[in-house]
């Protein structure tokens, strides 16, 4: 027997859901597969709810709302209009098709259209088949915390915290937050207050910038520290503390469904050499998806896949893809989930195979961490070169074979990712790259290479007061070096920068509006 | 030479150091100041009249100006008179026609924010100086021999370790033991940081080395009596327990009494609770097996040190000592959690570090605490100690209960000390440990020739500190044992027969007993016993005797020169 | 005197001093060697000791000059250990006399052809603050008084050469090779200092004033670069604050050394007091984590400083010194962590106190030597407890710095231990036998 | 200008002296006014020096020497103490200030305590305002009385007691009669007096010759006290009858030895 689609509904207080009641009042008939939602307003629909619906096991998602002009609360709807738009385009990104989605405008005298919209929506999904994503039970939290938390102890060194405070006198936020001090996280540890470290807001406040890694003198590693414990953290909190509503990770392990092909290739501009299969293969990473997702910061993100193709044909590469290429998962490790994160990369290795790849090349640095460093620990065997795109370039300028046709005069500064630069060690490649860019001029900030500051937000965690201290606090540094663009490998640390512009009340847009470019754009840029 | 004929022709030179003392007094002005005195010939101001080139400014200036007096104006004759009179007799001017003036430690430094009235006072210090050279005569130094023996006071690693070396280099050596064996603090020690090998196995090698060695002369449960004599020439009184004494004589004395360990009664339960123990008696439970396997161990640094008042000093080897026993304790049973509460943990060096960083490894927990909010401590009815401290960072008190409180107590001063000091004529400091020559320069001699400390007596430290500075003993004593004869004080009274009526007060005033009455029946003066006080010339009933060097003359024209008179 | 009577000596800082002077005293033919153009040693370049405070130079010239005088002394200084053959109560020694291209039997030290040398150079002995010609002396107090050419930076314009009255310059001097025997032989190679630079987040190298503490030591000595008048290097303004930050380089798992110098804490207390003395309007800071006053007096001494003097102390190591983008003035990030926040704080002038190291020579020595090294580069004693001053090689006697972190009373101590058991050997071989 | 008083020290080589030195060396500041003349132990300080010293005008003296125990000679601690205690009773006979006197102990490693006392007897001195013996005319009579003084500390008699005294109390006399602390006292006491008045007269005289009853009316002393001095002195050789005005015999002072 088939089974019956699931429909979830939102409906707005004062026109779908009473034109639903109506519907009933009037008797008349729709099919039972609905759930209804009641909901002040079409506009209070996130697209997290819906995205959420969908990853649990929805087949189809109703947002009724009030006709143009009618709107209770004037235009709620229309911002409920827009935002479905963008999760359509989710949607079809991640191949389940924007059609699974329905806004419908139902006037509080419309139960005729309610049951109307009901019957013809239940009987589309019945044609597009189930939703192939089901409900995911919970990750358990390992039994014995106090053990696992000293094991983590002895693996990153926390036992020889000489509590000097060099670690709170470096991190970014401590700076701006005394509740929050890397080495009292430490000490608790130490002396066996593990339940507080784990219920407390403190793991999911560390950056995982690495910076107090890097000056600690007795190599206490905390962020890998913390990262260990994150699994057993409490996951509400957890979730509480995510920004975005947790759109991405959701999508991420949306990605892990067999069933699921996306539709991830939009991006790719006529003429572009690529291949199925090969040698060198290019990670693109999220970067699609952010692209919808942010779409109000017109950032212009889907310019970076373009110019890496651009780049790479032109020194002669014909890079394979992946058309239904994971996420590399970076978020998950990073957030504690680590049986997605496993799955993810034994999914994605897979491809790699599958595409005769040998050598993995990426724009982004936390692709970059993940695929070079986890997966090797997680995986164990991981015979893969992967390279960061700019590493691949400077091995060009060093051979003289990157070629420039349009110089332009522009003073650059150049911000290192916590990911690309403290983690893993590459500073110097993307400048070498950057300054044999015809007329261009490489400006430095105070804090750069290994004593860099983090853009201020990562993994989506934590994004409050104190973060957006840290990221005007880094735009204010770029800025004060008189650079007319701000260049990074990362896209996220675009987002993260540009995402302050939505902030309320506006910051000094002297501060935010400074002009940003991604790294491989930037090269493009100067090649025809 | 002999300069008295001659009218005196003085040279001064006045020492900048650096800005030491040209930073606050006018240098030149006293320079053009001293040029105006009777008898001053030459003056001229040096950089740093201490150095190579400033010596030899010295000697030029002698030879070119053929100078009989010589005048430095810079630091303390403490440390600098024997280089500067060297450098007058290298150029022929009998050393005891020098002079100094302290214008530097007794002045620009003691008054650096008064740069004119400190010119002036140096103006008089060096005016004081030039009236004094100007009755300056020359003097002959005795030679005398020096007994290629030594007399160490104690009986512990450090003496053993000194006796040995000094023994080797075919010197005889007496060391005086009050406790009934050798071995002082080592015998109640159980294992030694930093090797971890048994204090007890080291300790029987060297005593079984010291006893069979026939140089070595081993006088247990004695004490020294008296002392008199002096380098080269030492007359020791010793007394056994039954009370029974023995004279010999050395060249050399060396102190190395060691020092005791703090009782702390009174302090967190110590005395009251019988689980509230010392690192001694944890050594001591630990060297007979006698610890069980406790769940809990609380350690808690300074106690009784680094005190407000009273004990302000860092007693060095307690943080080690409890790092080391801690660590015991691990290996003995691994599941027992071992707490270290600590102000700073004086894990200085090498190997101090290392079993610090092994100690993290071993998960002992450490905890700071501070001055302000010391440790609080009680009892439960189940016997286990409570431990409340307040936890800084985590801005909490902690609260731990265990079955044993450690006290990490400070080395104190050997009881005895203060009189063995008064015996020997050798100061003691501040907190109560033998205090040296200089600190910087000399650690390990006193001011008093012949006599030298080495080990706890001087200050607390570990085995291998205390070694090093037995064998830094063992040469610095040595040196005069070596070479046999030494010259001595120049400086010593002598009596104009003339005028002495034999009244005998010198005869028994004189502490050295360097005043006997001869045939005539006038006082004489043994002048290499004689050490140079000058009580005998103040006192003398006829004022027959003179104190060379610092005649009455002399000083009244010194005291008069300072009142701006001039001595007629 | 039979050659076994006599000491080979490497180093001629206070420990080696030390050790010659004892010998020498007690009637042993002791040879000194030296390889900068002075004796003196890092003590030199002090400016005052702790904790009496006592001038360095002061002190310590009156020994520089004994050790010249000295006639069982003989100073190699400008030399350098080439071979060892033998052993204890024999060795045979090679030691390579760099060419001073001075007749320094000649040289009165007048200093003339310095004044007219063309050729200016970095001063190592002011650590490279100031600068010397390259006819030079390191310091005014320099033994021996005599002058020394060098080689990489003169331009042979030969002006020298022409000045000297005494006609004591000599370019055909060539290296000589000495060839001495002697029964014992003590090494005190002493300490260099751990490249502050290093740790990055200090911008050491960066900022114009973030100095090390013996750079700074060298600023204070009135013999030093600006005569002692204590000014910031970058703008020559008399700083307003100051600070010290302890353990750079030192107690480090990453990036540094494991161990500590055990004399940073004492000796940035009493640079902070000099600060004080000389501008009493002058905020001092001294940023430790755990101060080290296990020494005698110490803890007195920082008291004092605390109290009399004003010094403030601030338990932490700073994350970063950073420099402000807009006033150029030096920022310190700093968790108090007595008060657990998280502060700035604006510095005029920095001072690092980096690790002291073992010389990165003592291998090389090591290998000379046949002597055992410890995984730092101290040379390793034969037993850490009863023979701190012995080695695996009978004869071969070490002290001071080169034998583990130690401060000058310590040094001085054991340099007369080790003359101790040298004199042991030398009266074993002399009736027959070494240990 | 205020009053900067001139402060004479006569400092121990081996504690006092060191001292002075640590607290330059420790840089604790005190007041310019001391001039120290260093003496190799403060038993060398004879009183006549001091006195001496003060008549020249010296707005004060300071002593100073080890703690008892200390002494780097054993004793001379002791004995410049006695000496001082000697002295105190003649300063006190002259009506000069004893403020202007002083004897300390300081150790080698006492250098704040150095710089306190300096400190504090230099206010003391400037309270008590300039030497009437300072400057170009000294208070007369003072001055006379000084003098007198001075040569009582320089006699014979007063010298021997306290060159003796720690032989008589503690070990008594050749007789081996031993004196008690108090009774010697009592003699010194007595001694003092006596030779103080004595080498006052011997002054007077030495000027003028004078009879005993003038003699009696200068000192403010009952004539009989008077002459049986003047007897004692002409034992001793220090006056004769130098002519006899009338009936009344006036006294004139010999030279003496030295």
């Amino acid at each position: 027997m088939v089974a019956e689609p699931k429909i979830v509904a939102f409906l707005c207080n004062w026109c779908a859901y009473a034109g639903a009641d109506l519907a009933g009042v009037s008797r008349i008939g729709y099919p039972p597969n609905i759930r209804v939602i009641r909901v002040m307003c079409s506009g209070r629909v996130d697209p997290a709810f819906i995205i959420r619906a969908f990853e649990t096991g929805a087949d189809g998602v109703l947002v009724g709302g009030c006709h143009p002009g009618t709107c209770h609360y004037v235009s709620g709807n229309l911002e409920a209009e827009k935002r479905m738009e963008n999760t359509k385009k989710l949607l079809k990104l991640i191949g389940l098709g924007p059609e699974r989605l329905r806004l419908e405008w139902i006037s509080a005298s419309e139960g005729g259209k309610f049951a109307q919209v009901v019957t013809e929506f239940t009987e589309e999904l019945r044609k597009m088949g189930p939703n192939p994503l089901k409900a995911k039970a919970k990750m358990e939290a390992p039994i014995n915390t106090k053990q696992a938390i000293s094991e983590a102890v002895k693996k990153t060194n926390v036992q020889y915290c000489l509590e000097c405070g060099k670690c709170s006198g470096s991190c970014p936020i401590s700076k701006v937050n005394d509740a929050f001090s890397p080495r009292r996280v430490v000490e608790r540890s130490l002396l066996g207050f593990e339940e507080r470290v784990l219920s407390g807001t403190d793991l999911w406040t560390c950056l995982t910038c690495f910076l107090c890694t890097e000056r600690c003198p007795s190599d206490v590693r905390f962020p890998e520290f913390v990262r260990a414990c994150r699994p057993m953290a409490s996951v509400e909190l957890k979730e509480e503390l995510c920004a975005h509503r947790g759109i991405p990770m959701a999508l991420s392990r949306m990605m892990l469904n067999p069933k699921i092909k996306q539709d991830r290739m939009g991006w790719l501009p006529e003429g572009a050499e690529i291949s199925k299969r090969g040698d060198m293969l290019y990670f693109v990473g999220c970067i699609p998806y952010f692209d919808v997702i942010f779409e109000d910061f017109n950032l212009e993100l889907l310019k970076i896949p373009q110019s890496v193709v651009k780049i790479l044909n032109n020194v002669g590469i014909k890079p394979a893809l992946l058309s239904n290429e994971k996420c590399c998962g970076h978020d998950m490790l990073w957030t504690g989930d680590l049986e997605n994160f496993e799955k993810l990369a034994k999914k994605n290795v897979a491809d790699f195979k599958r595409a005769r790849a040998t050598r993995i090349v990426t724009a982004c640095p936390e692709c970059y961490r993940t695929l070079k460093k986890d997966y090797a620990e997680v995986l164990g065997n991981f015979d893969f070169e992967v390279l960061h795109i700019s590493e691949l370039l400077s091995e060009l300028v060093d051979k003289g074979e990157l070629k420039f046709d349009a110089g332009f005069s522009k003073k650059v500064v150049y911000h290192d990712p916590c990911r690309l630069g403290r983690h893993m060690g590459v500073y110097e490649p993307p400048r070498k790259v950057i300054t044999s860019i015809p007329g261009v001029g490489l400006l430095e900030m105070g804090r750069n290479r290994e004593n860099a500051i983090c853009c201020g937000v990562s993994s989506f965690m934590s994004c409050n007061k104190y973060s957006k201290e840290v990221r005007m606090d880094r735009l204010r540094e770029a800025k004060a070096t008189g650079a007319d663009l701000l260049v990074t490998t990362c896209p996220k640390c675009q987002i993260h920068w540009r995402c302050l512009t939505t902030e309320k009340p506006p910051i000094d847009p002297e501060i935010v509006t400074m002009e940003m470019r991604d790294f491989s754009v930037l090269v493009a840029e100067a090649m025809r | 030479m002999e300069s008295k004929e001659e009218a005196p022709r003085i040279g001064v030179f006045i020492c900048h150091c650096g800005i030491n003392i040209g930073g606050v007094v006018n240098v030149p002005e006293v320079v053009e100041y001293s040029k105006t005195l009777l008898g001053v010939v030459y003056a001229e101001d040096n950089l740093y009249t201490c150095s190579s080139e400033g010596i030899s400014k010295i000697k030029e200036g002698i030879a070119k100006h053929n100078l009989n007096r010589v005048i430095v104006a810079s630091c303390t004759p403490r440390t600098h008179e024997p280089l500067f009179r060297a450098a007058c007799e290298e150029a022929g001017v009998n050393k005891y026609l020098f002079e100094m003036a302290n214008i530097r430690d007794q002045c620009s430094w003691a008054h650096m924010h008064e740069p004119e009235k400190a010119t002036e006072k140096a103006k008089d210090l060096v005016r004081m100086a030039v009236a004094k050279a100007r009755l300056l005569k020359p003097l002959e130094e005795p030679e005398i021999d020096v007994a290629p023996s030594a007399l160490i006071v104690g009986g512990g690693v450090s003496s053993m370790t000194a006796a040995l070396c000094l023994a080797n280099q075919g010197f005889k050596v007496h060391i005086v033991e009050r406790e009934p064996e050798l071995g002082g603090m080592l015998r109640h020690l159980h294992k030694l940081y930093p090797s971890m090998e048994d204090a007890s196995q080291g300790l029987s090698q060297i005593v079984n080395s010291v006893n069979s060695n026939k140089s070595i002369d081993v006088l247990t449960s004695t004490v020294v009596k008296e002392v008199k004599g002096f380098i080269g020439n030492f007359e020791v009184t010793v007394e056994r327990m039954n009370g029974e004494t023995t004279n010999f004589g050395v060249g050399t004395i060396i102190v190395a009494t060691g020092a005791a360990n703090f009782e702390p009664v009174g302090m967190y339960g110590y005395g009251e609770y019988d689980n509230v123990i010392t690192q001694l008696q944890l050594e001591q439970l630990l060297k007979n097996g006698r610890l069980e396997k406790p769940e809990k161990v609380v350690m808690i640094q300074c106690v009784g040190a680094r005190e407000e008042k009273g004990r302000t000093y860092c007693s060095r080897i307690c943080c080690m000592t409890a790092l080391k026993n801690a660590m015991h304790i691990k290996e003995l049973s691994p599941d027992t959690d071992v707490y270290i509460l600590f102000r700073d943990l004086q894990t200085y060096g090498t190997h101090h570090e290392d079993w610090h960083r092994r100690a993290q490894d071993k998960g002992i927990k450490f905890i700071k605490y501070v001055l302000e909010k010391p440790p609080q401590v009680a009892q439960r009815e189940d016997g286990k100690i409570t431990i409340n401290v307040y936890h800084a960072l985590l801005g909490e008190e902690v609260k731990i209960s265990s079955d044993l409180l450690v006290l990490s107590t400070p080395l104190i001063p050997q009881e005895g000390a203060k009189e063995l000091s008064q015996l020997l004529k050798v100061p003691v400091g501040p907190d109560g440990f033998f205090f040296e020559a200089h600190v910087k320069l000399r650690p390990i001699d006193f001011a008093t020739d012949g006599i030298y400390v080495c080990g706890t007596a001087h200050s607390p430290k570990d085995v291998a500190e205390s070694v090093s500075q037995a064998f830094g003993v063992a040469s610095r004593a040595a040196i005069p044992m070596a070479v046999k004869r030494l010259r001595v004080e120049a400086i010593t009274a002598t009596v104009d027969e003339s005028v002495c009526s034999g009244c005998g007060t010198c005869v028994k005033l004189c502490p050295y007993g360097a005043i006997q009455k001869d045939e005539k029946g006038v006082a004489k003066v043994t002048s290499v016993v004689c050490k140079g006080c000058g009580t005998c010339a103040a006192s003398c009933p006829e004022r027959a005797i003179t104190m060379r060097h610092f005649t009455d003359e002399q000083v009244r024209a010194q005291a008069l020169a300072a009142l701006g008179r001039v001595y007629a | 005197m039979k050659a076994n009577e006599s000491v080979l000596v490497i180093g001629g800082g206070i420990a080696g001093m030390q050790a010659s002077l004892d010998l020498a005293n007690r009637g042993s033919k002791v040879y000194l060697v030296e390889k900068t153009p002075s004796i003196g040693g890092r003590m030199a370049q002090l400016d005052k000791t702790f904790p009496t405070m006592d001038c360095s130079i002061c002190i310590l010239a009156p020994k520089m000059i004994e050790c010249l005088r000295h006639p069982n002394i003989t100073l190699l200084t400008y030399s350098e250990l080439q071979s060892v053959k033998g052993s204890a109560g024999n060795f045979r020694v090679e030691v390579l006399k760099k060419p001073r291209f001075i007749d320094e039997n000649k040289c009165t030290g007048c200093g003339e052809c310095a004044q007219y040398c063309p050729t200016e150079v970095p001063n190592e002995f002011d650590m490279n603050l100031g600068i010397r010609k390259a006819i030079y002396i390191p310091f005014p107090q320099a033994v021996p008084l005599k002058y020394t050419i060098d080689e990489e930076n003169c331009i042979k314009c030969r002006l020298c050469q022409k000045i000297c009255k005494a006609g004591a310059v000599d370019f055909d001097q060539k290296p000589e090779t000495v060839n001495l025997k002697v029964g014992a032989i003590i090494v005190a190679t002493g300490f260099e200092l751990f490249d502050a630079g290093r740790i990055r987040e200090y911008g050491y190298g960066k900022y114009r004033d973030v100095l090390t503490s013996l750079e700074f030591e060298r600023l204070l000595s009135a013999s030093g670069p600006i005569g002692g008048h204590l000014l910031r290097l970058s703008d020559g303004c008399v700083p307003r604050r100051i600070a010290f930050i302890q353990c750079v380089g030192s107690r480090s798992l990453k990036g540094g050394v494991q161990f500590c110098s055990s004399s940073c804490c004492v000796y940035a207390t009493k640079e902070a007091i000099l600060v004080r003395e000389h501008h009493p309007e002058c905020e001092v800071y001294i940023f430790y984590n755990e101060l080290k006053v296990f020494g005698k007096g110490f803890q007195d001494f920082v008291k004092r400083a605390q109290n009399e003097w004003g010094v403030k102390y601030i338990r932490a190591l700073p994350g970063e010194v950073v420099e402000d983008p807009k006033t150029h003035s030096l920022i310190i990030w700093y968790e108090d962590t007595k008060e657990n926040m998280t502060k700035n704080t604006e510095i005029d002038l920095v001072v690092l106190c980096p690790a002291l190291v073992p010389r990165i020579a003592n291998k090389e020595l090591a290998g000379i030597l046949g002597l055992e090294l410890d995984k730092y580069g101290f040379f390793k004693p034969r037993d850490v407890l009863y023979t701190p001053v012995d080695t695996n090689v009978p004869g071969i006697f070490i002290c001071g710095y080169c034998q583990g972190p130690k401060d000058i009373p310590e040094s001085v101590a054991q340099a007369s231990g080790a003359a101790a058991r040298a004199a042991e050997v030398i009266a074993l071989s002399s009736s027959g036998g070494v240990r | 200008m205020t009053f900067e008083p001139r402060i004479v020290g006569f400092l121990c080589n081996w504690c006092s002296y060191a001292g002075a030195d640590l607290a330059g060396v420790s840089r604790i500041q005190y007041p310019t006014n001391i001039r120290i003349i260093r003496l190799m132990c403060s038993g060398r300080v004879d009183p006549v020096i001091v006195l001496d010293t003060l008549i020249n005008g010296a707005d004060g003296v300071l002593v100073m020497g080890c703690h008892f125990g200390d002494c780097h000679y054993t004793v001379g601690n002791f004995y410049a103490e006695r000496k001082f205690r000697m002295l105190k009773k003649l300063i006190a006979l002259t009506d000069l200030e004893g403020g202007r006197l002083r004897l300390e102990w300081v150790s080698a490693s006492e250098g704040s305590r150095f710089a306190d006392i300096v400190r504090e007897f230099t206010n003391q001195i400037k309270t008590l305002g300039p030497s009437p013996l300072a400057g170009e005319n000294p208070k007369r009579d003072l001055l006379q009385n000084m003098q007198a003084a001075q040569m009582a500390a320089a006699s014979f008699r007063l010298r021997v007691l306290v060159g003796r005294e720690k032989g008589l109390v503690d070990e008594g006399n050749v007789y081996g009669e031993k004196l008690s602390q108090e009774e010697f006292d009592r003699v010194m006491d007595d001694a003092v007096t006596a030779e103080y008045l004595r080498s006052k007269i011997y002054l007077m005289v030495r000027k003028e010759p004078l009879s005993v009853k003038e003699l009696s009316k200068r000192l403010g002393l009952d004539s009989q006290k008077a002459l049986r001095h003047i007897v004692a002195m002409k034992r001793h050789g220090m006056v004769a009858v130098g002519r006899v005005e009338g009936t009344t015999p006036l006294y004139i002072a010999l030279e003496m030895g030295r």
